[in-house]
């Protein structure tokens, strides 16, 4: 099992969220960041104070796939998310040892595999 | 003069100019966060040269003695205007209280462009629409205009504010176009609460607005008062009970989007019917304006806030609701359809479309000649990154995060330098 | 008439209707981020159907001639309700201004009830309370009634507002019973700063509440609104004392809850007291509710946002003290205990029963009423959810991630189906 | 009396009372979240110990006949201050309006220490500065004091309230000192629509606070409410577009300012100037105290959310400039210099000075008595945590995780005990 | 050394918070994020805008912690986290190869070890 | 490659991003999160309600480096985030199987080399 950590723009996430989903990733887990890079600096003014915004809004995307599924969820991601501008962001790859599903306790493979909820379980 | 009705003014001024950060609450809580600063200050950025032009000019355009169709520069500069009695308070408070209308008609129309007016074209904008388009419109019906003449009746502005700046926000929406996520992606709003807050304050301003529109603390001032408690009251019933049978679901966005449209239904009636006639229109008023809503959303139409659904369809339908329900017996003015005076119907629908044409009209060429000077909307990429950075250079909130002092030696320091450089075209305002 | 009169109660009229937004922000700022929606519109749409069922029939009720009990049809469908005089001012501001009491009386109640009552059934609810519970306790003291014989004193609502809405509020907390997370989870308030600016806002509308009591611009009014500055404010002073002894700490939200108390607690005695009374009062009134706050927090009783100890303890304290303070030098009407009429001592604490007994039955009848067709509570897993979600369709503050546009043609466009299927029972209201 | 008269005050009395909490967000909005409770806290409690000690005592020495600097004892304990007529209304009415005043005048003062002094110490610093600083220069002015005699003109409280304000301001800055990030680190807005919302509601209030300066609804009041008007209309046109023209970017943040310093500089003329000269006043206005922020914020001056130069550069301005547009034949007063009494704006400076000198004095003087008992700034790790906690046991916004309720049992229950321990001293107030 | 980042459900965050620190779990860092997998989508109205919600509110608990003690905390985790319906989220093993303290510049199994505080510390 | 993960005081990021740019680091990201460790657990009170705040304010900051970049990079934030008391957090070293650029799909090595956006870029 992989994890794979993609650091997208804001502007982009539901592009790639519509991606993932019609290749079939069906578990991943986002958050909000922020980050620097070779971005412009945003310069603001307060009174009489003005800073520079060394930090850009980006997105965390955190999805756990098995190993034949790098790759592909690589790919969808980079197609999703370019824009071409400097700052479209990175994508990183870590080795996971173990994974489990809370409510089943299964492990790795299957911990994976989502189970569409029947409605009256929410 | 009569302190009563001195002091009751007073007050009506001061709730009526509050209602103009109110709508930018209102409006601001719908926006995505990274365009609240831009769309709350479309609200308050009125209450600056829009005050100033309608003391200077407009107040004169619209009330000065003129002909049918617009008035003079007999008060330009004030002159004339002074603490003489005009009618029961002093002229220069009538002054004041009409701008405060000035003021709110011209925010109003930011609703259908927010996230992606340039806010420099958009100062321009209500400068010259206040002026060329408010003042005329105003004094058709108050300032002894031709829809005076024709007998029109608009209490506190039905047709002269809110169709007008409907008419304004439909026009505005389809020159500047749709934002560039419109029907692509979801745009809800990041501070319900604000527009919650905001339908609040509206409704507490808009006493001012129809009950102050009596110009004095009179019996009618107490007519049109609770008429327009209660006629929001029902429109606000009417839409849950709608919400209910659709989808078992109140909400919130829907609540405060109701007491706007039962305020506006009530606004052109509110002195001439009776508070049993205000429950009916606020009830009935609430249908359209529901349906409307959900009609534009489906359409190309980026009315962003909903000006026209709101404004527009509340405010035709409470002008000629007025036409029917105007009652002699409550007023002591003109009777209505259901006074045995169907003829007052065709003349508030003479009204509202004598507005409506004007109003798109003006709207259309007054964004073209500024156009010729200033590019309407900002970049795509801008709108990517939000207004209020680029054209305010703020940010709504802020944790300060990754924000590094400038020392005024810094080539940076200042606005101008760096934000030029980054967007040589159609970027900052 | 008088339009001095007149114009200073269509301004109380509009200052007690927007004490009911501004609890919306009292009552929000408490609650966790996903019932904030559901909080603040549990005061808002009060302003709806109880505003519509108040001019229909509640002020016939409550102020139509009739027994010592309760009013009449006399005044149903506002029949005979007119412009005409009633003291100085048009009989229906009269019914306004009275319409704005019910309304943020039922709201009150709410903070008893919130993230767990279902939204259906609260509505319900507060149509049958105003008529069944409020409208002949109005009707008691205000409208000629047993309370208003037998001398009650209530200048402007103590036990007709307060211990009503707590009486109603006690028993809606045991009926609906314990947040599933009480006295498990530490349950924090979501936004003070809303909390405080729902306290500013209540303050500035209070002063229509007490000193618009004196139903005109005269010298007792001027007495009620000193009154209503000065109690709160040695409120305050005291509640602050009490922090810095026992912790150092002031806390906002315990500045923000002592306005409220010091407003509750002057309410009845406003207009019957000096202002160095008030003072005292104020002071004096602090204590009890203080302290009845942290015990509360001790029992199983989950009345979450403390109707109970703000409004009940603290109403009944002011109740009691009008019938010690109060000064016929000053009012001109009854004196109090220390005017050496310690009678009226007991006839306050009467009233005081009388109310809390009625209010306490009336709700539980009607509770038990509406759940027989409406589940009153939400499901478990509802309140894990938030009912912002589940009886709203809407969340407070959205960044909109992850949110995908559903097209009409989608079946889950609209708000029932998926939320149907979803919940088939107990979740949406 | 009249009750018009009555009516109008009770308005503007609520109205200005409204400005503390208005203020409270004005500031709030301004600092980092981590403080933002303290620094609202610190304009919504003096609401409460400043009132008390206004209606026992500060009063009295302001407005009570005696010499030409202070007052006497006179009217100590509200003696003597009853529901006779002083003018045209109550006069227990006119000590609770000018007591609004004594609230507001202190909070203003708030702005400079944000962030870093003790609450502790500042409870104690504003009741003895409105007793020893504000009541004498109270008297001084609207008492029949040496500057009454020597002909100032200051309608609504250029100097007596901001003058003073921003002196006390400054030395406070000086005395407590820089915050440790001060110029070190950007420290920025929290949530900058709480800025806009509390200039907003300034404005609204402000209406009181000037209009209600005429004591009735008089021609005079109209006209002091639409100099109200015009005046931050031109300022904030005139800031707009100094922003435009320096960088391009409107600020919303500036323009909250502007109001604000628009307000600021028609106080003191808003009676005695006509609504031309109001506009030239307010445009003029705008530019010293838009320079004044910009050169201060490259000072070691940690005025952290700028009251000298918003409230001291802006009232000094608006005092000399009603020295310069007074005309007497709107306000049947004094004319000033454009009327040919250039003597006037030497009197005007010359209250000014007097002004802030003892103004300057005397808060020195406090601050030092306040220090000889109570630390007066918190210890740099409590800057790092913020105020909010250390202070006042809470946070403005939480989503309560990690939170774990703590039993009565626990020695940590109550407020003190852990916090004590944790901050053995310079931490908690 | 291994990291366990566990992904549960913000309801539970309470339970999970008071199994670990009664299993001697001294340190961790949470933060929110929003997931995707089974759970049913909520659907939201705001005027004529519908949506459904492919994201819910979940939280992120990260736990560096020696190896010998990986699995017990996993076990704690899934027994206070779990309610039996879908979304109740995963827990992933990742390796670490170093840890430092900050305060310290101790490494690995001294660097997360705490040492309370003393009051006056704060 | 690696994965640089840090915990650190909120109050002390300025001084931690300073030092970062200064030492030629120009690529992070970073989330405000909750620790808990050793730190004095504030105690607040809303109304009857006290409470502990088991977790404080942290800001966790995410630096892919090339390996021989890892020690210096750590020596840089350790110095920077450093306050002596307790609560001053903790860096994990993590690997990193591959990094992607999402702008030009370069790997690794290219992958976390900036490059500075032209203004007209943004
Ligand atoms: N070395 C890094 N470690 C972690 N995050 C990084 C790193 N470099 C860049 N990022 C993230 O990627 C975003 C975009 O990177 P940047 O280099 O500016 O753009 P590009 O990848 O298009 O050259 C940054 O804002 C930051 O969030
Ligand atoms: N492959 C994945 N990678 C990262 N996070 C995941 C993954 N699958 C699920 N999650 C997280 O776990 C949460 C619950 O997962 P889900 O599959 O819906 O429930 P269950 O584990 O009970 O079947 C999701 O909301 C998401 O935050
Ligand atoms: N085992 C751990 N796993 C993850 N994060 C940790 C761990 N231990 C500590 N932290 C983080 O580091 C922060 C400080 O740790 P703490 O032990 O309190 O201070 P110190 O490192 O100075 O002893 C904590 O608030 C938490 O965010």
């Amino acid at each position: 099992m992989k994890l794979i950590v993609a650091i997208v723009r804001p502007e982009q996430l539901s592009e790639v969220l519509g991606a993932l989903f019609h290749a079939e990733v069906r578990g991943l887990t986002i958050s909000r960041v922020q980050g620097h890079g070779g971005e412009i600096e945003q310069v603001e003014n307060y009174r009489g104070t003005t800073v520079k915004m060394a930090l850009s809004e980006k997105v965390r995307i955190e999805i756990a796939v098995s190993n034949h599924f790098v790759q592909p969820t690589v790919d969808v991601i980079i197609a999703a998310a370019r824009t071409g501008d400097v700052g479209d962001g990175k994508i990183m790859v870590l080795p996971i040892e173990t994974i489990y599903r809370i409510r089943t306790g299964e492990q790795d493979q299957d911990a994976v595999t989502p189970v569409p909820a029947v409605a009256a379980a929410v | 003069m009569n302190n009563g009705d001195i002091g009751w003014m007073l007050v009506s001024t001061a709730l009526v100019l509050l209602m103009t950060p109110a709508l930018g609450f209102f409006y601001g809580g719908m926006v995505r966060s990274k365009n609240a600063l831009n769309t709350m200050m479309m609200s308050f950025i009125a209450l600056g040269p829009v005050a100033v032009v309608w003391a200077l000019l407009g107040y004169s355009l619209a009330f000065a003695p003129g002909s049918p169709v617009v008035g003079s520069f007999a008060f330009a500069g004030l002159q004339g205007v002074g603490l003489q009695a005009q009618g029961t308070i002093p002229h220069l408070l009538f002054m004041g209280f009409q701008g405060t209308f000035a003021i709110i008609t011209v925010a109003l129309i930011s609703g259908a462009v927010v996230e992606r007016m340039r806010f420099g074209a958009y100062l321009a904008f209500i400068v010259l629409w206040v002026l060329g388009v408010y003042a005329p419109v105003a004094h058709w019906v108050w300032g002894g205009g031709f829809l005076a003449s024709a007998g029109a009746l608009d209490f506190a502005g039905g047709a002269v504010v809110h169709v007008n700046a409907a008419a304004a926000a439909l026009v505005a929406a389809l020159v500047i176009g749709q934002r560039k996520d419109y029907a692509r992606h979801a745009m809800l709003p990041h501070n319900v609460p604000f527009t919650l807050l905001g339908a609040g304050l509206l409704w507490f301003g808009w006493f001012g607005f129809n009950a102050g529109s009596a110009l004095g603390a009179t019996p009618i001032a107490a007519l049109a008062f609770i008429n327009t408690m209660l006629a929001p009251a029902a429109t606000l019933t009417t839409w849950m009970v709608i919400d209910l049978v659709r989808g078992g679901r109140v909400t919130a966005v829907g609540a405060a989007t109701a007491i706007v449209v039962g305020l506006v239904v009530v606004t052109p009636a509110a002195g001439y019917i009776g508070p049993a006639s205000a429950l009916a229109l606020g009830a009935i008023g609430a249908v359209p304006s529901y349906f409307a809503l959900i009609l534009r959303a489906r359409t190309k139409l980026d009315d962003s806030l909903d000006v026209v659904a709101a404004h527009g369809v509340g405010g035709a339908t409470g002008a000629i609701l007025t036409g029917v329900f105007a009652d002699a017996a409550w007023s002591g003015g003109p009777n209505g359809l259901l006074g045995g005076n169907p003829g007052q119907v065709l003349i508030q629908i003479y009204s509202v479309l004598a507005v409506l044409a004007y109003s798109a009209t003006g709207t259309f060429v007054i964004l073209k000649l500024v156009a010729l000077v200033l590019p309407l909307r900002a970049a795509g990429r801008v709108e990517g990154v939000g207004l209020d950075v680029t054209d305010h250079g703020e940010e709504a909130y802020t944790a300060g995060d990754g924000a590094i002092l400038v020392s005024p030696n810094d080539p940076a320091y200042g606005q101008s330098s760096v934000a030029a450089i980054a967007f040589p075209k159609g970027g900052r305002s």
